[in-house]
């Protein structure tokens, strides 16, 4: 006879479900997680609505900005001036000239990109201060949220696909597969750091113009550097998974190499992967910044909008800025370093926080 | 050796498993595991055979190596030969067999044969079949393992678990399976409702019977239960032991039933496969062997066995020393350095493996074979007392 | 013995690693466009870098397009005109009988180190690599001394306050920027140290002279001899070493001085991932079974944690240290940039922008490289040595 | 155990610690024979007495262990046996406090050995507080106590209570040589003796040398003379001889390996010999450095004097514990420079020798062949069972009064299994320490237990000499273990099983843990847990299908 099935209650739990309830649990029990989880989702969240918002279409607004004199004056370099005493503004983004002392606050224009204090966004006025390119930082940061999560995700997630394939092939079937992978692998990975990122760069940034072709170069680098951490990764946990009982049971009713990686191995040696991803999601940026401070124009633009870059001319401008004056008589524009620099600090260090707390929840042997 | 009781699925015959050990400087082949060195026996329809052996005596790799999951290094088995061939293959072994050298060579005479056994081979060998005719005849040779833990992919769900063999071989609509899986659950003691569960949250007996169900999926007609009860708590081994001889009666079944544990192979088996360091030490009906065993292998493990009975005084035989390596087996007999009948014999020649009477086939220099001369049995004590070490219970 | 098979075979797998880099940078040179071979080797001269130019400027009837005489001949100096395998076997004799070719005296990277006549790119490097080996060891002695304790601690006190702040503070490092945190490093020791005090002349080029980079006083008259020309210092190269040689100590003293912040900063930065490491190394071996034997037998618990896991995590510990070294040594041009060290990695930040010195480019990547191979192959020695399981076979 | 002094009988406060006193010989004391208390009568070594051990997990609290009770006469071997999941391990580990925790909380109940509480204080290591909506509980731990608790348990783990695991192949350190680790067990427990006995035993007087150099000349030529006649025996006791004639017993062992293999020409073996002889007259920084060892290691026996008194009386020795650890701390700093890698090397060289031939002579005592190069071996070169044997000789070392035995031939092979069965019988018969043998296979208890506890979920069911529970189980769950075995001795006998599997202790059956798979189940077994009630000599049984009186305890 043929039984009834009765599906259960409450309709068909999706394989995965307990697990990830499960590992939600271990990671609430981690408080600097938790943190880490809330900053990355408000990251993420920035992003999207940066796309949404009119930033992302129009091209990035210029300010008044503060210039700097060597003998201690602030000047204030409009886009483009009028008199102030002649009627109105002739266009959106005028501002009356403006020279004198620091901490002397003008009639029209306060200096709150000095102060960095909190004006509403969109006002006239540039809360967070600008840059030394006469661009808002806040708006910078706004539209770069996109492009920074935007480039370190591709980076990453290709990155991590390529060594998951190799990495699976590689522990899976082992032997001179398994040889030839990994010395290709270890080639790549004795290249220190960010070094061949900074070759590739160096190499060819002379010859791409070009919005598109700067970027595909940099990802390209990128993931050329990225991919063997990964394989390595993937193949420990895959020649582990490889052992278990239920692979041999599949391959003994006749499945095939095909199946057996997409249905048994490759599901079950994902963790690790997830972990180093989250990881190097929040390092990218930091790298980025790197090559920009020793000096890579790998943007079309010197102030394009992304957290890296924003940081690292903004240092690169102070070292500048000490260089060129007296010391002690200058402006510290810590509000162009402090901005940038929280961000990518803040993105990375949750990033970190959540890596380190999904690492615990989801490794079994460091459960408890 | 078949009695024609009923007709032979699986006749495994010389099957060599070495595994390579590299070393050195760029790490060269230096030697050999020697997990499985010749061993030889039949499967008949409808039977249970039960290998025993300790761990690394090579039982696990006979296992895997009858259902193909690994290359064997030589040897045949043959499914399913009809009964004139598995005749024919009978007298040809039997003739083949004494010439071979030390080394496994093979004088040019025995060409001929050696071709003939190609031709049956190529017809009936599981090592000779084409990827697509083995993919089909997986679903008719299945396993059952021993950790019941490791053996059910923890992510995937009861329903999934159960369906795969259905699903590799593209059988029947989404629905049909599922009502299938719920047949194959209930056959095994659990309820349809368990489809949608996940593996841990399960006992062990009831993942057992998950993975039972399994191999059960696709109808097999030959299963090998490697160790499937060894990890489970007395009570629940009884109830898949029943289970198991259940579902033979029903569906007539073979097993190779792999077990350290001679007294569960007494309650399944009908005939027993002893192993010690890769080759067959004694193969008998299990009446015979555990009344009569000859070998001293065989009596030190039935000897050993702890019987949950405090008044029962029995002599013991406590084997000295530890299972040799099979990386390096002891020179002639591997048994020599353990054995407590040991003669100088034993370390120089390899005792083949003999009909001692009817059925009961046994490997030891104690039973010589009538043509052996005492020339070549110099120093040979007489064989031990063949009395079972069991005694009959004090009452 | 099966050690030293382990050993010789760990040094023999340097040769394919160190032959594949070496690849990897020719396909990347060979991708390049010839005109940048060109420029690179003959300076930015008036020579027509364009395989067709007009027929009259190479003096031939006609206004059409003819072949550059000067073109060809040479690319055909440079070997470009050869099969690709042809060049890259040449690449390799040269890269590995250390024939790196010469500093481009015309590329900016020779101007800050003031190298007037090309000299070969090995010579500079073995000016510069002292520098930074000095440099890494600091770090690394840093590294090891803080995360060492600390992952312990934090692996014993799981979850509880000491934990969290050692992993706040760890991770804080990683995630901030090298250059940021450098910066503003510099700055403020700058400030503490009361600002600029130039020692012999005030008109020094860059201002951290003052501060961070070594040789202490550049262009000093009073300078001693021991020190070269260029930076490097006699007999051994090694600044600091040199200087306790020939008994300086204060100069002594004033390298460690001078290379602590960077080494610290360094430190600071990859602290993390050592230290997570340990943490997780220690926290899977006080599972283990025999921690709980070593407890079973009235082992105290300092001593089952520092005796019976501390040295089995210890173990697992060595076996990532080369991928740490990998991975902080990769920050070295930025941090020698900042604090201007004279290491490689200046000499790298230096020699790729505005216009890339391709000789030096090439030459200090492959350099870190084979530190990083040569440290990885020292750590797996130091493994094996460690774990008799290894040692014994 | 040679000199053990004896704790006075009314213990004052603080007592004088006795030089030599190590937590065994504590135990051993006439202390236990002059109070009054209950359980100390009959020479009860171990009583169990309502024991209660949870796990907080993620899916819920695992109620493992939920009222044990049992207790260990000395010298008897008492089998614990039960399905998994029955908490047979989890006591074990209990009475040790080697719990994992978190997850794992001893909550409550008594361990009294040799009339200290082992669980003392438990109830104020932790707080808990159920989490609404799920089945969890908040666990706040207070690790200072938690620690102190731990610290208390050295006082007993390894020298009166000593365990052997499961897994041989994994409980010992692979990075220690097996010498290192059993060593290390043996300073713990009898270090003091092996100490007093170097220093005794050098000496740099020059009447003595010259009085005991001419005894041991004589002794190693006679040694000479017999190790030609190749008979280990003979040489065995020779050696034994020349070792007393030294004044250090483990020279006769380390003279009898000397010479064992070298019966063709002894002479060349004789140097060696003499090397070893160094040991007898120490140098200076080595003879200090083992002054150093002895007041640490007699210090660290204070420590533990202190915390069996806690145990014992029940009430905090804090002050006396501090005053101790101080002085521990101040000689440990003094003894700093013994530390300095090199230094080590040189000073600990004759205390080492000294602990590699006292572990030798174990060795010998587990019936190991090849003693000296399984002392030098690591464990990864070593076989299952040889570790075992190993684990038993480290966990003998001290001659404990209790032998913890949780599963300890599970893992190996029958014929393996058999030699150390083999081995646990004649250590039995030799040596009187009480085993607690831990096991699921019914047939090994039969071989080795007197009295047997039948454990199931968490709760005892049943206890019973072995012969009586055997010949008539009565406890339905017992009846059905008995029944499901496959027995070699009757073959044709039907496999019987207990239907349905072993309960999640998380959502335990209410009332008899058993009665949703017992087949006599009665309505009142849901509802209240039977109690104990004694069914003839010293048999019990928790099971309304028997209505004896209620055993007491």
């Amino acid at each position: 006879m043929t039984p009834v099935i009765v599906p259960p209650k409450g309709g068909r739990p999706r394989p995965g479900i307990a697990q990830l309830k499960r590992t939600l649990y271990f990671l609430s029990r981690n408080t600097l997680a938790i943190i880490g989880l809330a900053i990355v989702l408000f990251f993420v969240v920035v992003a999207l609505f940066s796309l949404f918002s009119p930033l992302s279409n129009q091209s990035l607004q210029q300010y008044c900005s503060v210039t700097y004199g060597t003998n201690g004056t602030v000047g204030c370099q409009p886009v483009c001036t009028y008199d102030a005493s002649s009627g109105p503004a002739p266009a959106a983004n005028c501002y009356p000239t403006y020279s004198g002392n620091v901490g002397f606050v003008g009639p029209t224009v306060d200096l709150t990109h000095l102060t960095g204090g909190p004006l509403p966004l969109g006002s006239m006025q540039v809360s967070s201060g600008t840059n030394q390119y006469y661009y808002s930082i806040y708006d910078g940061l706004l539209k770069g949220s996109a492009w920074s999560l935007g480039i370190a995700a591709t980076i990453v997630l290709s990155g991590a696909s390529i060594g998951l394939v190799l990495g699976a092939i590689a522990g899976y079937r082992g032997g001179y597969t398994d040889e030839v992978i990994m010395r290709f692998t270890d080639i790549f990975l004795s290249i220190p750091g960010i070094l061949l990122v900074l070759v590739i760069v160096a190499s060819f940034a002379g010859y791409v113009q070009g919005l598109e072709g700067r970027m595909l170069l940099l990802v390209g680098a990128f993931i050329i550097t990225w991919w063997p951490f990964y394989t390595r990764i993937v193949r420990g946990q895959v020649l582990v998974t490889r052992e278990q009982k239920y692979v041999e049971a599949s391959r003994a009713s006749g499945a095939g190499t095909g199946r057996i990686l997409t249905k048994h191995i490759i599901p079950n040696s994902l963790y690790p992967v997830f972990v180093q991803l989250s990881l190097d999601v929040g390092a990218i940026p930091l790298l980025l910044g790197g090559l920009i401070f020793l000096g890579f124009q790998i943007y079309p633009s010197p102030y394009f909008p992304e957290w890296g870059a924003m940081s690292a001319n903004s240092v690169a401008n102070l070292q500048s800025l000490i260089e060129s004056c007296q010391f002690g008589a200058c402006v510290f524009p810590w509000w162009q370093i402090l901005f940038p620099g929280l961000t990518v600090f803040l993105f990375a260090i949750s990033v970190n926080f959540l890596s380190d707390g999904l690492r615990d929840a989801l490794d079994p042997r460091l459960r408890r | 050796m078949d009695n024609g009781q009923s007709e032979v699925l699986l006749s495994v015959r010389n099957v060599r498993k070495y595994f390579p050990i590299r070393g050195g400087l760029f790490s060269a082949h230096i030697g050999d595991v020697r997990a499985v060195d010749g061993v030889s026996f039949d499967v008949h329809q409808g039977e249970t055979v039960g290998l025993v052996g300790e761990s690394g005596c090579g039982k696990t790799t006979v296992g895997r190596l009858l259902l193909r999951l690994i290359e064997p290094t030589s040897g045949h088995t043959y499914y399913r030969p009809p009964p004139e061939v598995e005749a024919r293959l009978e007298t040809l072994y039997d003739t083949l067999d004494p010439q071979f050298g030390p080394e496994g060579e093979l004088p040019d005479t025995a060409a001929p044969l050696l071709s003939e056994l190609d031709q049956i081979a190529a017809q009936y060998s599981l090592y000779r079949m084409s990827n697509k005719r083995m993919r089909n005849l997986r679903g008719k040779l299945q396993i059952v393992f021993q950790d019941p833990f490791s053996s059910l992919s923890p992510r995937m769900l009861i329903r999934d678990i159960v369906s795969e063999p259905l699903a590799i071989h593209r059988m029947g609509t989404r629905s049909e399976r599922y009502k299938r899986v719920a047949e194959l659950l209930q056959a095994v003691g659990l309820n349809p409702e368990h489809l949608w569960r996940f593996p841990h949250e399960f006992s062990g007996g009831q993942r057992q019977r998950i993975g039972i169900a399994r191999a059960l999926a696709l109808r097999p007609d030959f299963i090998v239960l490697d160790e499937p009860t060894s990890a489970l708590d007395v009570s629940v081994q009884a109830q898949i032991l029943n289970i198991l001889k259940k579902l033979q009666q029903e569906q007539g079944l073979a097993y190779l039933f792999i077990s350290h544990h001679l007294s569960v192979v007494r309650a399944m088996a009908h005939r027993v496969v002893v192993m010690y360091l890769g080759k067959v030490v004694e193969r008998a009906p299990t009446e015979d062997l555990f009344n009569r065993p000859l070998h001293p292998y065989t009596q030190a493990l039935l000897a050993a066995i702890p019987i949950p009975d405090p008044e029962l005084q029995r002599e013991r035989i406590v084997l000295k020393g530890d299972v040799p390596s099979p990386a390096s087996p002891p020179s002639g007999c591997r048994f020599h350095t353990r054995c407590p009948a040991v003669m100088p014999v034993c370390s120089k020649i390899d005792p083949p493996l003999i009909r001692y009477s009817g059925e009961h086939w046994v490997a030891c220099h104690l039973y010589p074979p009538p043509e052996r001369t005492g020339a070549e049995m110099a120093g040979a004590a007489t064989p031990l007392p063949s009395t079972s070490p069991l005694p009959s219970v004090a009452s | 013995m099966r050690m030293w098979v382990y050993v010789v075979r760990r040094i023999l797998l340097l040769f394919p690693v160190i032959i594949g880099v070496m690849t990897i940078t020719f396909a990347i040179l060979s991708a390049l466009p010839i005109q940048t071979h060109l420029i690179a080797t003959f300076g930015a001269s008036k020579i027509p870098y364009t395989p067709m130019v007009p027929c009259s400027d190479v003096g031939q009837p006609g206004n059409g397009q003819c072949r550059n005489p000067t073109y060809f001949q040479l690319v055909h100096q440079l070997g470009l005109d050869q099969p690709i395998w042809v060049q890259w076997a040449e690449y390799m004799k040269n890269s590995l009988t250390l024939n790196w070719g010469t500093v481009n005296y015309h590329s900016n990277a020779a101007s800050a180190f003031s190298l007037t006549t090309s000299i070969p790119v090995t010579t500079v490097l073995g000016w510069y690599l002292p520098y930074t080996l000095e440099l890494a060891a600091l770090s690394l002695i840093i590294i090891l001394a803080v995360a060492l304790p600390l992952g312990n601690y934090s692996a014993v006190y799981r979850n509880r306050p000491i934990d969290q702040a050692a992993r706040v503070m760890s991770f804080s490092g990683f995630a901030l920027p090298g250059f940021l945190l450098a910066t503003l490093v510099l700055f403020a020791a700058v400030i503490l140290s009361g600002g600029a005090t130039p020692t012999c002349n005030s008109n020094s080029t860059h201002y951290f002279d003052w501060y961070g980079s070594w040789p202490p006083f550049p262009q000093c008259a009073n300078q001693p001899t021991w020190i070269g020309t260029y930076i490097q210092t006699s007999p051994t190269g090694f600044p600091t070493i040199d200087a306790i040689l020939h008994g300086d100590w204060f100069l002594a003293g004033e390298s460690v001085r001078r290379m602590l912040l960077p080494a610290l900063v360094i430190a600071y930065g990859s602290v993390a991932g050592i230290l997570r490491f340990v943490r997780n190394s220690m926290l899977e071996v006080l599972n283990l079974d025999f921690i709980r034997t070593a407890r079973a037998k009235g082992v105290p618990e300092t001593a089952v944690v520092s005796r019976h896991a501390g040295r089995n995590s210890l173990n697992v510990t060595v076996t990532v240290l080369g991928l740490t070294f990998a991975g902080f040594i990769g920050g070295f041009p930025i941090i020698e940039d900042v604090f201007y060290l004279h290491g490689v990695g200046l000499l790298l930040a230096k020699s790729i922008q505005p216009t890339q010195d391709f000789g030096l480019i090439f030459g200090t990547t492959l350099l870190f490289t084979i530190i990083v191979v040569v440290a990885n192959i020292l750590v797996d020695i130091l493994y094996a040595y460690l774990d008799p399981r290894v040692r014994l076979g | 155990m040679a000199a053990a002094a004896p704790v006075p009988a009314v213990l004052p406060v603080p007592p004088p610690p006795p030089p030599m006193a190590a937590p065994a010989s504590l135990a051993r004391s006439p202390v236990a024979a002059t109070s009054a208390d209950a359980h100390r009568i009959g020479n009860v070594i171990l009583d169990v007495r309502n024991l209660r051990t949870y796990f907080f997990t993620y899916d819920g609290v695992v109620k493992a262990l939920d009222g044990v009770s049992f207790n260990i006469r000395k010298g008897e071997t008492v089998g614990l046996v039960g399905e998994t999941g029955c908490g047979k391990s989890v006591t074990a580990f209990s009475i040790t406090k080697l719990i994992a925790d978190p997850p794992g909380r001893i909550m409550d109940g008594m361990i009294l050995y040799k009339g200290s509480n082992l669980l003392w204080g438990i109830e104020r290591e932790a707080k808990f507080k159920p989490l609404k909506g799920t089945n969890r509980v908040k666990v706040t731990r207070r690790f200072r106590r938690i620690r102190q608790g731990q610290d208390r348990m050295t006082a007993v783990r390894g020298g009166g209570i000593s365990m052997i695991f499961q897994e041989p192949t994994s409980a010992l350190n692979p990075i220690f040589s097996i010498s290192d680790q059993i060593s290390e067990a043996l300073l713990l427990h009898r270090g003091i003796p092996i100490v007093r006995g170097l220093l005794d035993a050098s000496t740099h007087d020059p009447a003595t040398i010259a009085a005991r150099s001419a005894a041991i000349e004589e002794a190693i030529a006679g040694l000479v003379k017999i190790a030609r006649q190749n008979d280990p025996e003979t040489l065995r006791t020779a050696a034994d001889a020349f070792g007393r004639a030294a004044g250090l017993p483990s020279l006769g062992t380390q003279a009898y390996y000397i010479f064992r293999s070298a019966w063709a020409d002894p002479e060349a073996k004789v140097p060696e010999l003499r090397k070893a002889l160094r040991r007898l007259h120490l140098s200076g920084l080595r003879e200090n450095y083992i002054r150093h060892q002895s007041r640490l290691l007699e210090l660290q026996n204070e420590l533990k004097l202190a915390y069996m008194l806690e145990m014992r009386n029940g009430k905090p020795e804090t002050r006396r514990r501090r005053a101790i650890s101080a002085k521990r701390w101040g000689s440990k700093l003094r003894g700093l420079g013994y530390g300095v890698w090199g230094v080590r090397g040189y000073v600990n060289k004759a205390l080492k020798e000294e602990t590699f031939w006292e572990t030798v002579a174990l060795l010998e005592g587990v019936s190991i062949a090849n003693p000296v190069q399984v002392a030098r071996g690591y464990p990864h070169e070593l076989s299952g069972g040889m570790l075992q044997r190993v684990m038993i000789a480290m966990a003998l070392s001290s001659e404990p009064e209790l032998l913890i035995a949780d599963e300890p031939t599970t893992a190996l092979d029958v014929t393996i299994q058999a030699q150390i069965l083999e081995l646990m019988r004649d250590l039995k018969s030799r040596i009187g320490t009480a085993i607690l043998l831990i096991t699921h296979d019914l047939g090994v208890i039969a071989e080795v237990a007197d009295r047997v506890c039948v454990m199931y979920a968490g709760n005892v069911v049943e206890v019973a000499p072995v012969k009586e529970l055997y010949r008539h189980p009565l406890h339905p769950y017992t009846q059905g273990l008995l029944n499901s075995i496959p027995r070699m001795d009757q073959p044709d006998k039907k496999l019987e099983s207990i239907p349905g599997s072993v309960p999640n202790l998380i959502y335990p059956p209410t009332g008899c843990r058993f009665h949703p798979r017992c087949p006599f189940a009665m309505p009142k077994c849901k509802e209240a847990r039977p109690p104990m009630t004694v069914e003839g000599e010293g048999h019990q049984v928790a099971c309304y299908l028997y209505n004896g009186p209620v055993a007491k305890g």
